[in-house]
């Protein structure tokens, strides 16, 4: 897919929006599997940020020499893409939607305040940042939801982790980020919510169970195609 | 240009199959293309019992390759039979299974199972992955025979053995299934290796060590079937980092008479297809004009 | 930050040197920098003749790596000490002599005659890339016992080991070793190989295999010293693709104590010293306050 | 050093020019040693076509996955470059000088010849190439030496190979191409010359001893230190 915009949108975090050359019909929730350049071998998991118009977004994280590989990317290059996998994320009947996002999970969840947005819901999102030059796409999310930043150190928003600042009165959550936040989260609320899950790779389709995560109920489950959104309660959370 | 290869139980249109473990039961990749198109299909190894396989993390990257822990995760014989296979019923094409066991006996249960319903075993005594069933039968030529021989008993179907490189000698490996009744070998397995995560100071995987695979390591897969060639009769199924029609035709002139593709489907979903349709011109390049033409060919 | 590393005969400075056979002696990258930038310098092998080495071609690359079968091409170390030595001697580094031989009294004849020129002997007892004087050494315990003993005996200064990689069980090798009087080990060597030239339908090194080296090695390097640590109490030296300051602080939480860099210097003739610049930094990001405190971090 | 400009010169024959950042003091027949991306872990060896004015240039076909990896570099990348490396060829006493070349060999004869027609040396030059698609520098040569072009096929100058049109005027020849051609020139002509010869390297400084040839009198003698260009008849051509 050839690259239509590539910028970096806060400390080390990348926007990238490529042109699908074929029918790309993804929801929010679902993934795209990344080609970097050789020598790496695996793909990179990266969560679909916006799908519409022919366009696709992912926003991303420098972490290891992969990602770093990809900020290389020029306007006019193209990225070799595969997806959109997994599933997305179910749709509330309730009316009151807390999101909850760490770092790079909250691109997913910004798509998916749009969607609920449409639908007419009641939407809150707490998004947690390291600190005030990580922050990003606060003002998108504010068209579509009351948003809290929360900050570890204070320095944009309020202060601590997410937990401290969730939405009481939401009756349904979703959420996006470390294990330990999806943890935290699944300890401290009493109402239903959904984990949108990372775990390392290698085909993203099913077939190698590399990214196996446990059930409570019925053995190992595939991250990149049984999820990597499971309802609350479904996976043991690592 | 004849892309036909003849080999105990297998009658491939092309040479070229997934390697076992890297296309589970094959019907993820029957998303992306006809099955049907591959020579034959070897399927994710299955064991007497259920195994649930290692923890996560379970794979990691290596500068062009990756390790592999997943420790043969497999619902068990009964259910591969009763619930992959009838999927793979729908297509013509060859299957092979992967067996693994902890025992000599639970090799022949799973053999016994499962003979009828392929046209050949692939017996994994090469998993590097987990603590019983697989490597010590893969570095001991004492013990690889026993259970070759005792499989070979069972089996209704030819058996291949699965070599691992992680072996001082891998031609006497070779000789001691051939003796032992193999009916072919494939080459190679992974080689152990290890990755550190320097964050929490210990390995990144789980299970500590991880099998390294892709193309990293041809050039040590090459090197062994060259090896071993001379000295068996019966034939070997190359792999080990094959990402193109050019590796396939690098493995066949080394001594292999099929191949077998695992990491760079994860690279590529499409690069088997792609590698079969290259590889009529690829030989017709080197002045080939049939596949079985080139085998062995950098012997003589 | 201290680089200091204390291993027997070597005073340290800081703990990254060349490999043997990747930087001849010296007089070559002495025109990048200045040799004392390095922890100490490992020469290339020596033996007791002159040796041709094999015909070329003598190099390959292979994905993520390169393919060698040099063949011990020196002068004989006659010639070493007394035309090769004299320059490396105007500097104030460690110099680390590796030794190779056909038979046990060519390396105690070479050893005898090196080791009063030197801090430290490296026998190199796992050369893949010549019929006699390597490797058969190195792949048998009882013969690699009997060499290090009997160069023990010969040598006056301590005596490292450098283990081959293509082995079923580095463990036992490594405690044959120090059982035998080894004062350290050197791990790990190549890792045998091949490529074939399709063209011409032959082997592309003239000698058929060749050693396989670089990032492509570093998992299997990484697992085998991970592996020997707990079982030995002398000092590992460790190589085997390493080309960064981060590789080197992965190498030293697997237990070395210091590392060698051999292929990374034909990519980059700097990148020695440029690790040496990079190594406090690493060591600080990841929470260690001297090379000493991170050796075995893996392990706890 | 950065790429100043990049061109197909003929089939799968590129020209590229490069802007040294220092000081780059380089004579004819000396080579350079370039990276290129990963996976190739070794730098690949090419002789120099020109170096001056802060810029060199290089004149490589597309043999393997390196050289078509290199192919990817546009004006204004940059490319790792080793060098200047290995002798140049020796000036000659002798006034009538004759050049054979064949394919990528005639790059740094053409500066060769450049500076031999400002020596003021009468210079004919002999240049093999398989068919009319393949020839190139043909103008630029004939600036400098009276030029024979011959090719394979005879698709453009003469017919066969450069053995049969060589000058029979010469008192001193210059030879870049393969082995064969070179052996073949040795067995011919009767004048002293100069072979520039090929290895695969490693170090490329005389480290490695990958590119070791044996000399007619004293052992081995490495390519990439003591070559490329040796005296006809010190090695024994391969
Ligand atoms: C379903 C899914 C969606 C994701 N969405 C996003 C996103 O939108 N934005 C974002 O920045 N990150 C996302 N991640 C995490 C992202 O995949 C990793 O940060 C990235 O793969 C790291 O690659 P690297 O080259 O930087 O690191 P390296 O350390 O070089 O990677 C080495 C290997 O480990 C894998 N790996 C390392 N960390 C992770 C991880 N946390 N999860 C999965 N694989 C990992 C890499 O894919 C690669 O195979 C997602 C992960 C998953 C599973
Ligand atoms: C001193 C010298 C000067 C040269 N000058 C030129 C030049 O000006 N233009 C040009 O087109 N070619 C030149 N060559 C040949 C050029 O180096 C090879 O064509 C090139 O390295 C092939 O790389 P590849 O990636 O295309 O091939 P691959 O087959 O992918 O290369 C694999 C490995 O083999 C080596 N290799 C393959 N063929 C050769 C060869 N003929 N000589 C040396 N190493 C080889 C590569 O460097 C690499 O290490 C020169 C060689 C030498 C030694
Ligand atoms: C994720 C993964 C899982 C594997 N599982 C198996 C297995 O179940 N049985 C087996 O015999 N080999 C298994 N292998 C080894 C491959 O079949 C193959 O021998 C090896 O990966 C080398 O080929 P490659 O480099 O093309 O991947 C596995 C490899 C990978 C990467
Ligand atoms: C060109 C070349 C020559 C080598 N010569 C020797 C040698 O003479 N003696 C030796 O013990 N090891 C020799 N080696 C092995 C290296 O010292 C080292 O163990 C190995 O290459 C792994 O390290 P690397 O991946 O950093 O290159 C050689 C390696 C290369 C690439
Ligand atoms: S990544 Fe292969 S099964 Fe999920
Ligand atoms: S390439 Fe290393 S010595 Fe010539």
């Amino acid at each position: 897919m050839k690259v239509v915009n590539h910028r970096e949108i806060s400390e080390c975090t990348y926007e990238i929006t490529l042109q699908t050359d074929v029918f790309f019909p993804a929801e929010p929730g679902q993934f795209v599997h990344i080609l970097v350049d050789p020598p790496h071998q695996l793909r990179r998991p990266l969560s679909l940020a916006s799908s519409s118009g022919g366009e696709i977004t992912v926003v991303y994280k420098t972490f290891g020499e992969g990602t770093r590989t990809l900020t290389n990317k020029k306007r006019g290059d193209t990225v070799n893409v595969l997806g959109p996998l997994g599933n997305g994320f179910t749709l509330p009947e309730q009316e009151k939607v807390m999101l909850v996002g760490g770092g790079v999970g909250v691109p997913p969840l910004l798509w998916l305040a749009k969607e609920l947005h449409k639908d007419g819901k009641k939407v809150s999102a707490v998004l947690g940042f390291k600190s005030v030059n990580q922050v990003f796409y606060r003002r998108e999310m504010e068209e579509y939801a009351e948003v809290t930043v929360v900050t570890d150190d204070g320095s944009s928003g309020e202060k601590g982790l997410v937990t401290k600042w969730l939405d009481p009165e939401a009756d349904v959550y979703y959420a996006c980020g470390p294990n330990p936040m999806l943890k935290a989260l699944e300890a401290q609320l009493a109402i239903p919510g959904y984990n949108s899950m990372e775990e390392r790779m290698g085909c993203a389709i099913g077939a190698c169970f590399a990214c196996t995560v446990e059930t409570t109920d019925d053995g190992y489950v595939n991250v990149c195609k049984d999820g990597p959104v499971f309802p609350k309660g479904r996976v043991k959370l690592p | 240009m004849s892309l036909r290869v003849h080999l105990p139980g297998l009658e491939l249109k092309n040479p070229v199959m997934p390697a076992s473990g890297c296309f589970s039961f094959g019907k993820e990749y029957a998303q992306f293309y006809d099955l049907d198109t591959l020579g034959a299909v070897i399927m994710k190894a299955a064991t007497k019992e259920p195994r649930l396989g290692n923890k996560t993390p379970r794979v990691a990257e290596t500068s062009s390759g990756m390790l592999n822990a997943i420790g043969l995760q497999n619902p068990g014989v009964d259910k591969i039979i009763n619930g992959e296979m009838p999927f793979l019923n729908g297509y013509a094409l060859p299957k092979i299974a992967n067996i693994a066991g902890s025992s000599p006996e639970e090799y022949t249960e799973t053999a016994k199972k499962m003979s009828p319903h392929v046209q050949a075993l692939e017996l994994n005594i090469s998993c590097p992955n987990v603590k019983e069933g697989g490597i010590q039968f893969g570095t001991d030529p004492h013990l690889a025979s026993n259970v070759v021989r005792q499989v070979k008993k069972v089996s209704e179907v030819p058996v291949y053995v699965k070599l691992s490189p992680n072996v001082t000698d891998i031609r006497e490996m070779a000789v001691a299934c051939e003796q032992a009744g193999a009916d072919g070998l494939s080459m190679i397995n992974t080689i152990t290796g290890m990755q550190i995560l320097k964050e929490r100071r210990r390995p990144l995987l789980h299970n500590q060590t991880g099998g390294l695979s892709g193309p990293a390591i041809k050039p040590v897969a090459i090197r062994m079937i060259y090896e071993v060639y001379p000295y068996v009769s019966i034939p070997i199924i190359g792999m080990g980092g094959i990402g193109s029609a050019e590796d396939v035709l690098e493995f066949l002139l080394a001594g292999a008479s099929a191949v077998a593709v695992g990491t760079a489907n994860f690279h590529n979903p499409f690069v088997m297809p792609e590698i079969i349709a290259d590889l009529p011109g690829v030989l017709r390049n080197y002045g080939f004009s049939s596949v079985e033409e080139a085998i062995g060919g950098a012997h003589y």
